[in-house]
C-alpha cells in the first residue's frame, strides 16, 4: 500500500467532528444495533460535549443509546431502539424518555429506510402502504405546532393520500413519508481511499442512503487506501469520493459493534454495558471512566476490552469470530 | 422426551412454515422458529432478514439481525430499503411468512410495541415498531410470538404499532392493508387462532398439561376456548434437531 | 464446478420463451443500448413470431429495435431509442413509428428507471421533478380513452401534484410516474446458478428493478453454476434465487452486444446491422436469413460473428476487447 | 496550427469545466468534451454516465455510455436509479455539468429530441429523452451541443423535450425545476448564451473566421449579436492533447 497520500478530506477524529457535528445539528449515523455503529466518532460528540442533537435513526441499539445517555440527544426520529439480545429496549432510551429528557417521533424501520432514500434522491417524500390503520398514522411525537415554529422539522409526520392512478372504484390509500437531509451523516466503514471512495463489506444497511441524503458526510474507516487501490473493482464501492467530506482512519472504529470480516462485537462488553446503562449513576460513571477519561478509541479499546482484542477478530472466512463468549 | 414451554413454541411456529416459503424473521425466539422450520421441515425455505441478508447460512446462531451471524454464505444481500420492498412487492410479498413478536396485544391481533401512555406523558416504553408494522402491513401469513400474560393480552392497545386485523370483519382491507390479517399468536401455553369473519381471536390449541380454562385466565379479553384442541405433542426428534443444531449453545432455549 | 445438477428453473431457450412470453404480453428487457441486451432471448421471440407485445424500456438500442423490425411489438413505453455511435435513432423504430406501425408513449431515462423501481418497491408510483414545465406531460401518446379501455396502462401518463410537505408559499410541484409491472423480464447476466441467483459483472443499468417488478423472470446467463458457489460473496449477487422463474444457459447469449469482462459489442456487425436495418426490404432478409434461417444462437453467431468471435472476447483485465474495429 | 470545427467546438465546451466538477455527458461529441477537460484542464473533475459509472479510467473512448469502456477502473458503479439522484440531490447536482444535444432548439433553450408532428401523425422520429430531460430539469450548469442549422434553431418547437429557460424570465423557477437553465449553446459556428433577465438566446463568441452575421442567417429566430467576441484560438498543446491522447482513434473527430 506504500505511504498514504495526504488530502484535505483525511483528519483525525477530533478535528472531523469538530468541523462538522455542531450544537443542535441534525445527525444520522450508519450501522445497525450491534453492528458498525461509528462508535468511536459516537464517542468523540460525547468527549466534545456536544448536544442538543437532532437524531434520525433506523435501529441504530448501541450508538444511539450511548448518545442518549449522555445528554447529546434533544429529538430522535427513530424506528427502534434495541440491541438484540443485549437489550430489548435499550436502557437510557427507555430511562430518558419516560423522564421527558428527549422526544421522540416513531416509524417503522422501512419508512425510516424509505425517508433516508427520499433525502438521497432529492424529493421530498417517498410512498408506502406500510403502517395504514395504525397509530404510527395517528399519533404525532411532535405536534403540528412544534412543526410549524421548526423550520427544520418536516411540516408532517406523514401525509396518507389517495393513490392517483387507481383504476378501481374504491380509492386506495398511499402513506407519504417526508425526506431526511441531516447536516451530517457518520457512517464506518471497513475500508476507504483518501479521496471518500468507501467500500462495506457485508450488509449496509441505510448508510448509503444515510450518507447520499446528508449535507456533510464523515467516514470513519479500519483501512485507509491511497486512491485507485479501490477502483480495481468499483462495483464493490458504494459511495464516490465526492459524496464524502471527511475520511477518519481510526481502527476498530465500530467497537464494541461488530464489523464484518474484520472483527465481532465485544459481547462481554456489551453483557457489562447492561448493567452500565440500567442506572443513570453507573452510566455516568461509565462516560466519566471510559469516554472522558480516555483520550481517544484506542484509550478506549485499551479499557474496554483490553486482552479479549484478539478474541473478537473475525475469522477471514466466516466474517465473525468464534472465539467469543457469548453465553 | 420432556421438553420445556419454549421448545414447544418455537417448534409449533417452525411446523407452519412450508418448503418454499420465505421466512422473514427478527431476533431471539423468532429466529429459532426460522432456523427450527429450515432444519426439522422446510430444508429449502429461505431465511430472510430484515437487515438485508438472504438465505443466511447460520451456522452460528446470531444474536440480533444485524449479527455477522446472517452474513456468512447468504444468497445475496441487499439495503433495508430493498428488503422491506420485497415483502410490499405483491409477488414475493405473497410467499413471505413473518414472525414478529409485541408487547401487547388485542383481540384482533394488533400490536402495541411502542410505549403506554401518550406522547409527553409516557409511562412505559418499549424498542418501536422496527419492521414489525412493516411486515404486519404487507405478508400474506403472519405468525406472532407472545407470552400469555394478562397485561400483554388486552381489550384496547393504548398505541396500535403494527395492524393485525384492526377492527375486525374486512376493516384490514378497507383500510388498504394486505387483505390477510396475522395467522396465529404462539403463546407460552397454546395458540390463538382468528375467527374467519369476525376476525376475533380464539383458543385454537393449547399445550399438553395447560388447561383452556387457565389460558382464559391468563387474558384480560374474553376469548372462546371452545373449539380448542390439544397440540401435537413434540417428537423426539424434533426435539433433538432443535437442541443440538438449533441451538447448541444454548442461546435461546436456556 | 462439476456436473449442473437438474432444477426445474433449468430449461432450454425455446421451452423458457414458450412458457413465459405470450402474444400480447407486457415485456421488458435488460441492458442498456449496445450492452448485455437479452440477444438470444429477443430472437428466440422472433423465431416464435411471438407478436403484439408491449415493450416498457429506458434505453435498449439493439434488442429494441430489432424486436420492433421484426414486428413483434404493437405498443412501446420508452426514455430512448439509440445505440451509440451505430445509430443515432434506431432505424427500424424510426420507420415503424413514423408508418404508424407501432405507438409510442415517451418518458425519460430516469422516469422509466423510477417506474421500474416503483414495480419492484410494490407502490403505485414514485416521485420526481424531471420533465416540469415539458411536453412529456403535456403529450400523451396513449390518450386518456385508450388508457380507460385497456385495464394492463396505466389509467395517466403521469400526474403533477403539489408536495404536500412544503413549507414554501408557493406550492411545489411534484411529477408522479406510475409503476411498471410487466408480465415477464428477460435478462442477460454473466452468471447465474441452477436455483436462479443471478450475479451481474460491471453496471447493472436497471435490470434489477425490472426483474424485480416483474411477474415472471427469464435468466439467460453466459455460465451456469451449481448452487452455493455465488454464496462465497453475497454482496455481488443481485437478483435471489426468488426473484427468477427461468434459467438459460447461452454463452455469448447477449451477441452482438456487449457482457462487461466476457465479451465486446461486435462493432462490425453493429455497422452491417445499420445498413440492414435503414430498409424494410433488407431487414426481413436478415430476419428470415439470420433469425429465422437459425435454428439457436449458437447457430446465429457463427453466421454473424463468424472468424472474429476470438477478436470480440474481454480482456479480463479491461472487461472489454482491443481487438475489434470500431472506425 | 489548423484545427477543425468538431475540434474548437469540442474545446469551447472543456474550457467550461472546473476541476471539481462532475461532468455529465453522453455519447458522441459531449463525451469527447468531457474527456478533453479531463486531459487538459480539469485533471480532477469526475467524469460520470448516467449508466452509472461515475469517474472511469477512459483509456479508449466509448461508442455509448453503456460501453464496456465507461466500466473499466471506475471508482464506483451505481444504478440508473442512483445516477439520476445524483443529480436530483441538491448537494451533488450542483456540482454536476451537463451536456448535452438535441435535434432542435429555440430562443430559450428548450430542446427537442423526440419528434416532429403529433402522436398519431409523426413527420419525423428523434430517439427521444434518454437521460437529457432529467439532466436539464436537475443541474446547476448545463451545456448543449448544437449544429447550426436553420432547421435546428426555430422559434417554436413542436415538442419540448428538455427544459430550457422555458418561456424565459423566471418561468423556470415557477415550474418547480431548478432555476438554473442553460448556460451556453455550442455551435459549430460560434457559442450563444442567454440574456440574464429575459433568458433569449443571444451570440457570445464566434468562431475565428466566422462573420456572425453568417450565424444569424442560420438562425429561424431573430437573435442579437451586437455582444458577440471572436472565440480565443486553440493551442497548439491543447489541439495535440486532443488529437493523440482523447480521441487517438478517431472514432469522434473523424
Amino acid at each position: 500500500m506504500g505511504t498514504i497520500k495526504t488530502d484535505t478530506k483525511v483528519m483525525a477524529l477530533d478535528q472531523a467532528i469538530r468541523r462538522y457535528v455542531t450544537h443542535a445539528d441534525h445527525i444520522t449515523i450508519g450501522g445497525f444495533t450491534l453492528s458498525r455503529n461509528p462508535m468511536a466518532a459516537i464517542h468523540e460528540i460525547i468527549r466534545q460535549g456536544i448536544c442538543e442533537l437532532h437524531i434520525y435513526i433506523h435501529s441504530n441499539g448501541q450508538g444511539f443509546d450511548e448518545l442518549v445517555g449522555a445528554g447529546c440527544i434533544s429529538k430522535a426520529e427513530i424506528a427502534y431502539s434495541g440491541n438484540g439480545r443485549f437489550a430489548p429496549t435499550c436502557f437510557c432510551f427507555k430511562r430518558q424518555v419516560i423522564n421527558n429528557k428527549i422526544m421522540v417521533e416513531d416509524y417503522t424501520n422501512f419508512q425510516m429506510a424509505l425517508r433516508f432514500l427520499a433525502g438521497a434522491m432529492g424529493v421530498p417524500f417517498l410512498p408506502t402502504t406500510s403502517c395504514l390503520g395504525t397509530d404510527i398514522i395517528n399519533k404525532w411525537g411532535f405536534d403540528i405546532e412544534t412543526r410549524k415554529n421548526n423550520s427544520r422539522l418536516s411540516s408532517k409526520k406523514l401525509v396518507v393520500m389517495d393513490n392517483p392512478f387507481s383504476k378501481k372504484t374504491a380509492p386506495e390509500k398511499i402513506v407519504l413519508v417526508p425526506a431526511i437531509n441531516p447536516d451530517v451523516t457518520i457512517i464506518h466503514a471497513q475500508r476507504a481511499d483518501t479521496t471518500g471512495t468507501t467500500r462495506i463489506n457485508g450488509l449496509t444497511f441505510s448508510d448509503i442512503e444515510q450518507a447520499k441524503a446528508s449535507k456533510s458526510v464523515i467516514v470513519t474507516c479500519d483501512e485507509l487506501l491511497n486512491p485507485g487501490l479501490l477502483n480495481h473493482d468499483p462495483g464493490n464501492n458504494q459511495l464516490p469520493s465526492f459524496c464524502v467530506d471527511a475520511v477518519v482512519h481510526i481502527p476498530f472504529g465500530a467497537y464494541p459493534t461488530a464489523c464484518y470480516g474484520l472483527y465481532d462485537y465485544d459481547a462481554q462488553f456489551l453483557d457489562l454495558y447492561r448493567s452500565i446503562a440500567s442506572s443513570q449513576e453507573r452510566f455516568n460513571l461509565y462516560i466519566k471512566d471510559f469516554i472522558l477519561g480516555t483520550k481517544d478509541h484506542a484509550e478506549f479499546i485499551e479499557k474496554a476490552c483490553g486482552n479479549r482484542l484478539e478474541q473478537i477478530k473475525a475469522d477471514p472466512e466466516t466474517g465473525y469470530s468464534d472465539r467469543i463468549k457469548r453465553n | 422426551m420432556d421438553y420445556t414451554l419454549k421448545e414447544i413454541m418455537v417448534l409449533c411456529a417452525a411446523r407452519k412454515i412450508k418448503n418454499h416459503d420465505i421466512v422473514f424473521c427478527g431476533t431471539g425466539i423468532s429466529m429459532l422458529a426460522a432456523v427450527a422450520a429450515k432444519h426439522i421441515y422446510a430444508p429449502d425455505c429461505v431465511i430472510f432478514f430484515e437487515t438485508g441478508a438472504i438465505d443466511s447460512k447460520l451456522e452460528k446462531l446470531p444474536l440480533a439481525v444485524s449479527d455477522s451471524r446472517v452474513m456468512y454464505g447468504a444468497q445475496a444481500f441487499c439495503s433495508l430499503v430493498d428488503s422491506f420492498s420485497f415483502m410490499q412487492n405483491k409477488k414475493t410479498g405473497a410467499n413471505i411468512v413473518g414472525i414478529i413478536g409485541a408487547a401487547q396485544i388485542d383481540p384482533f391481533g394488533n400490536l402495541n410495541s411502542t410505549m403506554i401512555g401518550e406522547y409527553g406523558d409516557i409511562k412505559a416504553r418499549f424498542p418501536g415498531s422496527g419492521g414489525a408494522c412493516d411486515v404486519a402491513s404487507f405478508v400474506n401469513t403472519n405468525i406472532i410470538f407472545m407470552k400469555l400474560e394478562k397485561r400483554k393480552f388486552v381489550h384496547t392497545l393504548p398505541y396500535i404499532t403494527s395492524p393485525g386485523w384492526l377492527a375486525g370483519e374486512n376493516s384490514r382491507e378497507k383500510q388498504g392493508l394486505n387483505p390477510q390479517g396475522p395467522c396465529a399468536v404462539i403463546t407460552d401455553m397454546g395458540i390463538m387462532g382468528f375467527e374467519s369473519r369476525t376476525k376475533k381471536m380464539f383458543l385454537q390449541e393449547f399445550y399438553p398439561g395447560i388447561d383452556p380454562e387457565t389460558i382464559k385466565e391468563h387474558i384480560s379479553f374474553d376469548i372462546d376456548i371452545s373449539k380448542a384442541r390439544q397440540t401435537i405433542i413434540p417428537k423426539d426428534e424434533e426435539l433433538k434437531i432443535l437442541r443440538e443444531k438449533t441451538d447448541p449453545e444454548k442461546l435461546i432455549l436456556n
